[in-house]
């Protein structure tokens, strides 16, 4: 399987995204934001930075970036995207998801390891999971405070697309405590935390973050599989 | 019309300089025109005056940090030494690695967030132009009291500073230091250290190579920034209207250099650079004549060609603009299309402004007129050295005298118990994650180690799991007691935080922050620690590869404590086999290595509870700091240790307690026969380290010691599962209750009131 | 040569936690009687040549897609008269 | 209740790397012949009560000192007259 992973100006994780990937099983394939071809990738990653330095607001630029318009195309016919941070934001302003994330309550950027409850497990990204699965992976954000409107957050948690929920500490203010959402039809994700930097235990918290690869590689076979 | 020209200069020789204005002396100025037997253009003036500053010359520094050339250890590594950008040591396996501390502290002041910021960018692109990959940032900080209005200012912003820059270029931050002082309040110290890796062959120098080469700048546009001093000649060139305004406090962008790294990596990858300069203090002042020196002799620059920000700027402020996000590089005409490519793949502007030749002169021309024509090596190199007069000052004596054993100390369980928790929570060794919290440290996915270990660590090879591992530390006040001794306590702690983890220290970095040069008892401590690095270097045999003086850090007339501070590298060659401080659950025995004296001058004890500085730090046997230091790396390459934690600030009380914080796991510890209780838990003796060896490895590790002569002593043993950290017969304090005193400090002072 | 003016403001029901930190500031500094502070961003746009009813168009468009995220903010677009 | 409006802008000879980027995209997005954007901030202000001469006097003061950093920034405050 390909799993394309795109780089911004300013994307600081595709290295790891790639590197997840790989540990995964899968094949990492670098995508360039300039570029408007996916290069018959079967997933894409849209990782974690600051791409155009999060100027403006994170994510608003690069949502215009060549790329996106396949992205966002083929998205639309089940592609599966994972935005983490920078990605999720970016999937957001590209209104592949509902919602926005603002500066975090406390103002300032947030580095920890951060426990969280995989909260849904039918999308593309989290089946590999068990429901209810507690899992500790690394938070890093400044903005990376969910918002939406409480129409908007009936809807997500009527129809089970809140995908993982902070525990213990919600550490940026999210609404109803979310770290994750998806799209109805569960192939795009967006994840504020960051499950590429766990998946070694010796750079990480633990491995907890490998199941969100290891998920897309399943529903990819499964899909595979007539 | 009011181009200064070299022309100008010899048919008005008698024209009156503004020197004076910019800093240079009335014999520097002379000896200037010595140099080039005539006045020198406003141009040439601009160029020699910031070159020849403290800052960039050292003239003041320079007699003394000879020495670490002179006392240089036979290093097997060392691979480039001091005088280029920034060392390069051997780490093995076809790798080297770089890595340099600079400061950033008068900035820092002025504006927090945009003097930490520009201090962390600066110091990035110092690493890039040695060819290397940035791969991790530290700092160390400074500040006044934690309560003190100022210290509000001051350090949110230094460290929002630090987070912005270094998060936004996707470089882990893995340690530092943040220690409170009085003496710090009107004067802060921001130091930030960079580190990275590349192969041997890709290692770079800063200079100027191949006659018929061209220098290119790349990066940021030139605008005024950093520029204070030379606008007088602006001033002057601009008699009617003025120049505009020109900034006086630099603003980074961060983003920026993450192109630039990015550009960097791939021209330097691609094999399109002769040789390469980043461009930090002076600007493009320094990088031509530095270049120029370094390399064939001559360069001729077209100044009018370099990309202006502010199109106000008269060439000799474009030729001292200190502008951030600028790099420059010597390319071969054959190479230069596929240079300015990936420049632009990465929107990065690039323009070549320059030229190699063998005319032995740097020339610079502005709109076809020539403005400066000076030998680069005068300017670059051979600036002016000042052996300034030191001397013991007076009341060193009496300071030395001030024994702490005066001092009130606890005694009955009650107060010893009371003394720890006090200790904890005090601003210098309670929980600095208020500050860490706010720096990624798993950008790049290489971090093995980071807060709250004792030093930094990075897998760099992630093959073989090959890595290195850093720390950074320095207790002002042992330095202020004995500078000479307080220097070297200060590379001994950082060799061993470094050695605690398993790496063996290599290579030595350091930013010695003093007041004013020109007060002989300030000179005097610069002079002491100096010359005590020096002979410390020497005795551990690693050598110093690089660091920064930064000088003028007092207010009004009071200096800050002297404060070198020391970072050592060492490397690893499996990272799976580093050290942490977590203990696990247990059970296990908790052994203390190295002997406790009765030494309390310059203790955060003495400090926090007492107020008091005084007396003579502890002492220090470099002889047994090696001993220890080979007996921790060994056994942790052994696998013996199941964890380690070194020995410093607040003594073993204040280690035990980190380590069951991190752990989460208690201990029952023993006060031994005969020691006094007081004395075990809270003296600051040097060469001490807290092991943990693992249950089956425990005899052979004690047999290890034993045969190195170092002395063991069983502290306790980790309680499986337990929740109290406990001092059988004098107290035992609950561990919830010692983390929430060591993480509560920090926030209560810093937090937004709700 | 015209300048354009877009202010950019978080909509009153999105919490804004810079606006309650200054909010505090200034309480605390003795101003009295706060009810309430949002903090917003402003955009100067500088032009060459004519700002004609196309261009102005463009902008207005781009105010609510680049510049302002709807989801989250109101923005209002204004020529700068006296272009100071 | 009055309501007070402080803008905050970088001084115009300090970089302002936000304001490029948005230079950039405009351009990226068809907006030609832009010279310049500067990215600024706005603060809302609203008050409980008389706006009176005293009130507004430490406004100012705060203006200058708590909402924008002199060392980079200028500010403009005024009062909102529609009050909207
Ligand atoms: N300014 C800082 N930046 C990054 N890390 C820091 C900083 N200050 C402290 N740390 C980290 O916090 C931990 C505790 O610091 P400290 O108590 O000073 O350690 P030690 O006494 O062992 O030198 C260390 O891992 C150190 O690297
Ligand atoms: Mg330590």
């Amino acid at each position: 399987m390909r799993i394309g992973i795109v780089t911004f100006p300013g994307s600081l994780d595709d290295r790891d995204a790639a590197r997840a990937v790989a540990i995964a099983g899968a094949e990492p394939v670098m995508l360039w934001h300039g570029e408007s071809d996916l290069r018959g990738v079967h997933a894409v990653v849209l990782p974690g930075g600051f791409s155009y330095g999060d100027y403006l607001r994170c994510g608003a630029i690069s949502r215009f970036a060549p790329i996106m318009t396949p992205i966002v195309e083929q998205a639309g016919d089940g592609l599966p995207v994972l935005g983490i941070c920078n990605g999720f934001q970016i999937l957001c302003e590209s209104h592949l998801l509902p919602g926005a994330l603002t500066r975090n309550a406390s103002r300032h950027f947030i580095c920890r390891d951060q426990h969280l409850r995989i909260e849904d497990t039918t999308s593309d990204w989290t089946c590999a999971y068990a429901p209810g699965q507690q899992i500790t992976i690394p938070l890093k954000n400044g903005e990376g405070c969910y918002v939406a409107d409480d129409r908007t957050l009936d809807e997500l948690e009527g129809t089970g697309r809140v995908i993982a929920r902070y525990l213990q500490v919600n550490p940026n203010g999210s609404r109803l405590d979310i770290a994750g959402i998806r799209n109805e039809r569960g192939n795009v994700v967006g994840l504020m935390p960051h499950p590429e930097h766990a998946v070694e235990s010796l750079t990480g918290p633990g491995v907890d973050g490998l199941g969100f690869f290891a998920s897309v590689l399943q529903s990819l076979l499964s899909r595979a599989r007539p | 019309m009011s181009l200064d020209t070299v022309a100008r200069a010899e048919r008005e020789p008698d024209a009156v300089q503004p020197f004076a204005d910019l800093g240079l002396k009335a014999d520097e100025y002379e000896r200037i025109r010595g140099i080039l037997g005539r006045r020198p253009t406003s141009s040439e003036l601009a160029m020699y005056s910031v070159m020849w500053s403290e800052h960039c010359s050292y003239k003041s520094s320079k007699v003394h940090l000879r020495q670490f050339g002179e006392k240089s250890p036979d290093s097997q590594a060392l691979m480039v030494g001091i005088g280029e950008n920034a060392g390069v040591v051997d780490i093995g396996d076809g790798w080297a690695v770089t890595f340099k501390i600079e400061s950033h502290n008068h900035p820092s002041y002025v504006e927090p967030y945009q003097g930490a910021a520009t201090g962390v960018g600066g110091i990035v692109r110092d690493i890039m132009s040695m060819g290397a990959r940035p791969i991790a940032v530290m700092d160390a900080l400074r500040f006044g009291p934690l309560d003190a209005p100022d210290t509000r200012r001051v350090l949110p912003g230094v460290v929002a500073g630090i987070g912005g820059y270094g998060n936004c270029l996707g470089l882990p931050n893995i340690g530092g230091e943040v220690a409170f002082d009085p003496s710090y309040l009107g004067n802060p110290l921001v130091n930030a250290l960079c580190i990275g890796a590349m192969r041997h062959e890709d290692i770079h120098l800063a200079s100027a190579t191949g006659v018929g080469n061209l220098v290119v700048l790349y990066g940021a546009r030139t605008g005024g920034d950093g520029i204070g001093g030379v606008s007088v000649l602006a001033s002057q060139a601009f008699t009617e209207g003025g120049p505009a305004k020109r900034p006086s406090v630099q603003v980074g962008d961060p983003f920026m250099e993450k192109l630039l790294i990015e550009a960097t990596l791939d021209v330097l990858r691609a094999g399109l650079v002769e040789g390469i300069q980043d461009l930090g203090g002076a600007g493009i002042s320094c990088a031509t004549s530095e270049l120029a020196s370094n390399g064939e002799g001559g360069m001729h620059v077209w100044l009018d060609r370099v990309l202006l920000r502010d199109p106000s700027l008269v060439p000799e402020e474009i030729l001292m603009s200190e502008s951030q996000e600028r790099m420059c590089a010597i390319v071969r005409p054959a190479n230069l299309s596929a240079f300015l490519d990936h420049c632009a793949k990465w929107d990065v502007e690039a323009v070549v402004i320059g030229e190699v030749n063998d005319s032995g002169r740097l020339t610079v021309d502005w709109h076809g007129e020539r403005i400066v024509d000076v030998p680069p090596r005068s300017v670059a190199h051979d600036g002016p050295v000042y052996r300034r007069p030191f001397d013991r000052p007076a009341w060193q004596d009496g300071l030395q005298a001030d024994d702490p054993t005066a001092l009130a100390r606890p005694s009955s369980p009650e107060e010893l118990r009371a003394t720890l928790l006090d200790l904890v929570g005090s601003a210098n060794l309670a929980s600095k994650s208020w500050v860490t919290d706010q720096y990624d440290r798993y950008v790049q996915g290489n971090t093995v180690l980071a807060q709250p270990e004792d030093a930094g660590m990075v897998r760099v090879d992630e093959r073989t799991g090959r890595g290195v591992a850093v720390s950074t530390d320095c207790n002002g006040r042992f330095a202020k007691l004995d500078p000479y001794a307080g220097a070297q306590l200060a590379l001994a702690e950082s060799y061993r935080n470094v050695c605690v983890t398993g790496a063996k220290p290599l290579a030595v970095t350091n930013c010695l922050n003093f007041g004013s040069p020109q007060d002989p008892a300030v000179m005097w401590q610069f002079a002491e620690a100096v010359r005590g690095l020096a002979d410390g270097c020497l005795a551990l045999g690693i050598p110093v590869t690089g660091g920064n003086v930064s000088f003028y850090n007092q207010t009004g007339d009071t200096a800050i404590l002297p404060t070198p501070v020391v970072g050592v590298l060492g490397v690893i060659e499996d990272v799976r086999r580093r050290v942490r401080s977590d203990w696990g659950t247990g059970p296990a025995r908790i052994y203390l290595l190295g002997a406790t004296h009765d030494e309390f001058g310059g203790s955060q004890w003495a400090h926090h509870v007492h107020g008091h500085l005084g007396g003579l730090p502890p002492r220090l046997d470099l002889a047994v700091e090696q001993r220890l230091g080979k007996i921790l790396v060994e056994a942790a390459a052994a696998g013996m240790l199941l964890a380690a934690h070194d020995l410093s600030d607040g003594g073993l009380a204040q280690g035990l307690v980190e380590m069951a914080i991190s752990s989460g796991t208690g201990a029952r510890c023993q006060i031994p026969p005969g020691l006094d209780p007081f004395v075990f838990l809270f003296s600051e003796s040097a060469s001490r380290a807290i092991v943990v060896p693992e249950p089956n490895f425990e005899a052979s590790f004690l047999d290890l010691c034993q045969a190195a002569g170092l002395p063991t002593t069983r502290v306790g043993e980790v309680s499986p599962h337990g929740a109290t950290l406990e001092f059988e017969g004098l107290f035992a304090v609950g561990l919830a209750e010692l983390a929430r005193v060591h993480h509560a400090a920090l926030p209560a002072v810093l937090d937004d009131p709700a | 040569m015209g300048r354009v003016v877009v202010d950019v403001m978080l909509k009153p029901e999105i919490l804004d936690p810079q606006g309650r930190a200054v909010q505090g500031a200034l309480g605390r500094l003795g101003l009295a009687g706060v009810a309430d502070v949002r903090q917003g961003k402003q955009f100067i746009i500088d032009l060459d040549g004519e700002l004609d009813d196309e261009r102005w168009a463009l902008l207005e468009r781009l105010a609510g897609e680049l510049l302002s995220n709807p989801v989250i903010e109101d923005y209002r677009i204004r020529r700068d008269q006296d272009g100071q």
